[in-house]
């Protein structure tokens, strides 16, 4: 099978998705001519492949590129559009919340606006918190949206085609750390990876992890060296966040009785509260242990190395809340 | 460039409707209960929909904003359907989810409105580039007002509109105030029309009260846009008479300013100019009226005796 | 003891705050020169009180309002700027977010940003979801602000005038039902609410209700109707919402061992869930059942009166929610 | 107007230690593990922060963005402390939170370097404003590249200022790219000069590699907004000789394009003037040269030398 990073499978399914489907442009800023030449990078190559017309560099605009999105999905396109660094989200957020989320509601459902908005996130980069500022749990708080943040590059492949066929609005959020980790395995063929389906990466039996996006790779990680002394955690990869995929979530728990969730954003208000919420309402009587969070602290996401690592979430973070649940 | 006598007469018509449409609506929301949300509407700015959607054609599209109602009936949206989303009703054009603020029309292309100041402009250069990159011999016109060009999603969108010479209108209904505010207190260019400049667009501006003038201009935009020359952006200076909603007393209006337009009322000035060129008689024009107020009756008519949605409706179209 | 509706009490806290510091001004959409001319309003009668120096109409800017706050802040100044409904809070959002959330932290703490952004919140009006979108939990996951909710007349005095003295951001919510609520009694004299402090709105043993801003309402009624069949509520009013007050919320579900969560903002994502995770991580052998939320759907405000009904979470929701757990 | 000698040598020195400052950079951000982040630099372009803060006073403030170092130095920042910081030290101007691209020196009324986009200017618009409101003799600047006028906020800024004439001045400096984007692939405007005029605000075009211009230029628009006459906006017209940062090959930058503005290069051109005037001698402009490497030698070892924050200081001064 293809090993890719993430970046060259995004690359991959807005290519074979610009094939199959004239409709299908995207845009943003540098997604043409980039000041990243790098063939891990997901819009590589494509202004090359398809054109000017249909790969659209735009001005520094973020507002009306996702304007752009609202206004050619109505019309029938389906563009993929890209917001450069999560921060830059707030721009947009206007046009991506009070419009491509709501205008099919107050259309009566007579419109549709399938369009998907990528959004490059994550810390590690040394490049502070104006660029590195996790807010998926700003997207999942509004209805009308779907949130997807693939964990792996086969995840990611499957679940844009899938994005960009659905009829619906999705924000897709790439962790830019995944661009540069080893590539991984990637089936050739076309294949759609359903939106709203949690993933188990690693079956278990004493606990449940939850995560997504950037944080599975220590999960699996801790998971590793945890189960060298007969510690056995399971890892639910929630894939999407809404659609929340709940059966999965609450039949781990009900088998394993114990919850952490682990995220990279800031820990007040981040997702893991719904998590939490969900669990609580709906498996009250599977829980063993109180809960755990590993996520980012609630500050910025300063620059320093020290300071910068010191914010995200690693193995052993997560191994020592295992430890505290399961003593 | 000379109008025709039918093309004026439909402008009149046009005007007509939606002045009753909009008298309709200014009794109805004093009564209790009786229409939800803020009631805002547009008398004495009827030229601007008139002129403007009078050079459309039907594939053509329009995005509109809070003051939408005299865009959308001039762009041909069903009165009845229009009236009964505006009570909140089943039967409405967006089964009560949008009411007065939000009504989507996507059947004339009109497929949205939205209330939110200068959002009206980025979906529109998404509307356009749309008929741009499907080669459609089409245009899109995105209307706002005055308080609007001063939003940073004007700026962005009449860029980027202009960068790719995108099929567009924007059409600035620049009616001397935003809100509370007159025009000066919100900013310090004479006219909004010299904005154009700025991005490397033509800017128009047009008497705003005067229906056969937007048309034209409008029409010449529109043959700019189709002929692959990219947009155009129109002022259409203008008037609101009353006060922002129907709930503001509007005290900060002159009235010798609100009665001196007033005079220049877009239906009264070009009906006398019709009647005194003898185009049409007083009895066409009185026919003409109440052919009007019999269509506004029938749609408060359909919008009363239509049911409300059941309250779990409100689950539905979010999603397809 | 005076009595006010919420607005008059916002009203009367700003002016004793421009009184007492010259620094602290106004800014915002029709803060002066309104198209609502009624006492019950925030800002009615401060333009004529202090005039256009200090009150100041600005543009439909959403994004230099805030940044108009932002920069006279970190020069010295109090500004205290007003969003009119909370959905233009995308529009500001940038400013609010990555700046005066921000902006202190990359200081290495050299500057401070005293300022008050006061956003219009709630539905209830038939105006729809581009004005009726409670956005709390955006906020309340940004560190660097401090988000308040005030549920009462009295405490939005008090409140405000903390926060307007306050040498950080504070995002200060108010719900647009509460200005036409019948006027509740405020102290007359001066005082100051803290910050991240709960308030216990009426004392109970059998359930803990935890909810904020409108929704403080129905939930007394509730509790009044539940207290004539011998069931006994406790209601703890957040207030601010960062800081969260854990020690009042975990002490009474230590009390009551049952926790319901009561917004109006959509479910999924909501602040609810926080309260959730802090409960599940701190007081999870308190918990004798499960959660229950009661909270909007997951849909968009609609207009239509009976849909928007459907809308906003009531007694009723409550009382229903309460019998599921004390059956 | 004639710029003094004195100031002319002040403004070279500026321009030397800002370029010696930058060729230490692109030198260490090679090295693995030195440097955490992006490296922005903005070689050739020293004449715009040199000349315009240059005809600042020590109360004036300026607000920066991504492309900064320039600025910030000719401001008065204390080398050492900026150098600390771009390394994540403990001793650098902002304790290792803010690194490259957000360096903040409010001692020098440098209070804010913000990398979004656009965003130093409603930034400045409230610098500007605390300094009308309190009635104060100063003015604020605000820096942003010719990309970022393509941002809302541009817009919505200049509108504020011109209205409520601020104490500001809006310093574009148009290096003819924004990121991978030529100027003429991002705005179809030729000069975005012109765009002040749709505000109704002064705007003024300057070449960019000429400091003494740039400084003449600044010191008007200074005179302008102290004297309660509002808001300029100035144009620097200059170019990028770098790719967008340090790890940006920039194939898109034709070689010859950049040879051509390396021959302007905005240090030689001014030291050259003055040797030619004889105004300074070799020996002076070699004793400049080597202060300058001197002061970036210094800044350097203080960097290498000092301590990186212990990781829980990630914890301090979010709040007061
Ligand atoms: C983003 C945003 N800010 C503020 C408002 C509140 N608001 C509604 S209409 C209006 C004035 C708009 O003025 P203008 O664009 O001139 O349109 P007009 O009402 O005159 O037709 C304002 C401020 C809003 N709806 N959206
Ligand atoms: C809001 C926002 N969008 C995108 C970016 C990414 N970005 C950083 S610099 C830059 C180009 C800016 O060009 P210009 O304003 O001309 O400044 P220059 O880099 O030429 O100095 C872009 C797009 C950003 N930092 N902020
Ligand atoms: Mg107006
Ligand atoms: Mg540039």
């Amino acid at each position: 099978m293809q090993k890719l990073g993430m970046g060259q499978a995004v690359n991959q399914a807005l290519r074979e998705e610009m094939h199959r489907d004239p409709g299908v442009f995207i845009a943003g800023e540098g997604v043409g001519v980039s000041i990243h030449v790098n063939p891990m990078l997901p819009t590589h190559g494509l202004l090359e492949e398809f054109g000017p017309g249909r790969v659209k560099d735009t001005p520094v605009s973020e507002a009306v590129i996702a304007g752009l999105a609202v206004g050619a999905a109505e019309a029938g396109l389906r563009p993929v559009v890209e917001i450069m660094f999560n921060p830059f989200f707030t721009l947009a957020s206007d046009m991506i919340v009070n419009h491509a989320a709501k205008l099919r509601y107050l259309s009566g459902g007579k419109s549709r606006f399938p369009l998907v908005v990528r959004i490059k996130s994550g810390a590690g980069f040394g490049a502070g918190c104006q660029h590195s500022h996790n807010l998926e749990a700003w997207v999942a708080h509004c209805p009308g949206l779907q949130v997807v943040m693939p964990a792996t590059p086969a995840d990611a492949k499957g679940l844009l085609k899938t994005a960009i066929r659905d009829d619906n609005p999705v924000i897709f959020i790439e962790h830019m750390g995944s661009y540069f980790a080893p590539p991984m395995p990637v089936p050739e063929e076309e294949y759609l990876t359903p939106l709203g389906r949690a993933d188990i990466k690693r079956k278990g039996r004493d606990l449940t992890v939850v995560t997504w996006s950037g944080m599975l790779g220590p999960a699996m990680n801790a998971a590793e060296t945890l189960s060298r002394e007969g510690i056995d955690i399971e890892i639910v990869d929630l894939r999407t966040l809404t659609p929340l995929d709940r059966k999965t979530l609450l039949s781990s728990v009900e088998k394993t009785g114990r919850l952490i969730v682990m995220h990279e954003a800031t820990r007040t208000g981040g997702f893991a509260g719904e998590i939490a919420a969900v669990v609580l309402e709906q498996g009250f009587e599977y829980l063993k242990a109180p809960l755990r969070r590993v996520t980012g602290p609630d500050i910025p996401v300063p620059v320093s190395p020290p300071l910068e690592r010191f914010y995200i979430p690693n193995a052993d973070d997560l191994i020592a809340a295992v430890r505290e649940l399961l003593p | 460039m000379d109008v025709s006598v039918e093309k004026k007469i439909q402008l009149l018509e046009t005007m007509i409707v939606s002045r009753k449409f909009s008298d309709a609506l200014k009794q109805l929301c004093k009564i209790k209960d009786k229409i939800p949300g803020m009631m805002i509407v547009a008398d004495g700015q009827e030229a601007v929909g008139s002129g403007v959607c009078g050079a459309l054609e039907p594939d053509d599209a329009i995005i509109t904003n809070h003051r939408s109602h005299n865009h959308l009936l001039a762009k041909g949206a069903d009165p009845k359907a229009l009236m009964a989303e505006i009570y909140g009703k089943k039967t409405g054009c967006n089964k009560g989810k949008s009411g007065t603020l939000h009504l989507a029309v996507p059947e004339i292309n009109a497929p949205c409105t939205t209330t939110v100041v200068g959002a009206t402009l980025p979906i529109a250069v998404g509307r356009a580039f749309a008929q741009q990159y499907r080669k459609q011999p089409r245009v899109t016109v995105c209307f706002f007002g005055d308080g609007a060009a001063d939003e940073g999603s004007f700026h962005e969108s009449l860029n980027l509109a202009a960068l790719w010479q995108l099929p567009l209108i924007f059409v600035c209904e620049n009616n001397l105030y935003a809100g509370g505010q007159r025009y000066e207190e919100h900013t310090r260019v004479t006219d909004m029309a010299d904005r154009a400049g700025g991005y490397g667009m033509p800017g128009m501006i047009v008497d705003g009260n005067d229906a056969p003038a937007v048309y034209r201009a409008a029409l010449e935009a529109r043959q700019r846009a189709v002929s692959g020359n990219g947009p155009t952006l129109i002022e259409c200076k203008t008037y609101r008479w009353g006060g922002h909603s129907e709930t503001d007393p509007h005290e900060y209006q002159p009235r010798d300013e609100i009665k001196a337009w007033r005079d220049k009322c877009p239906i009264r000035r070009l009906s006398e100019a019709l009647l005194d060129q003898k185009v049409i008689t007083a009895a066409q024009m009185a026919q003409m009226t109440s052919q009007a107020e019999g269509v506004v009756e029938e749609a408060v008519r359909f919008a009363e005796q239509s049911p409300y949605p059941a309250p779990r409706e409100a689950l539905e179209d979010v999603y397809t």
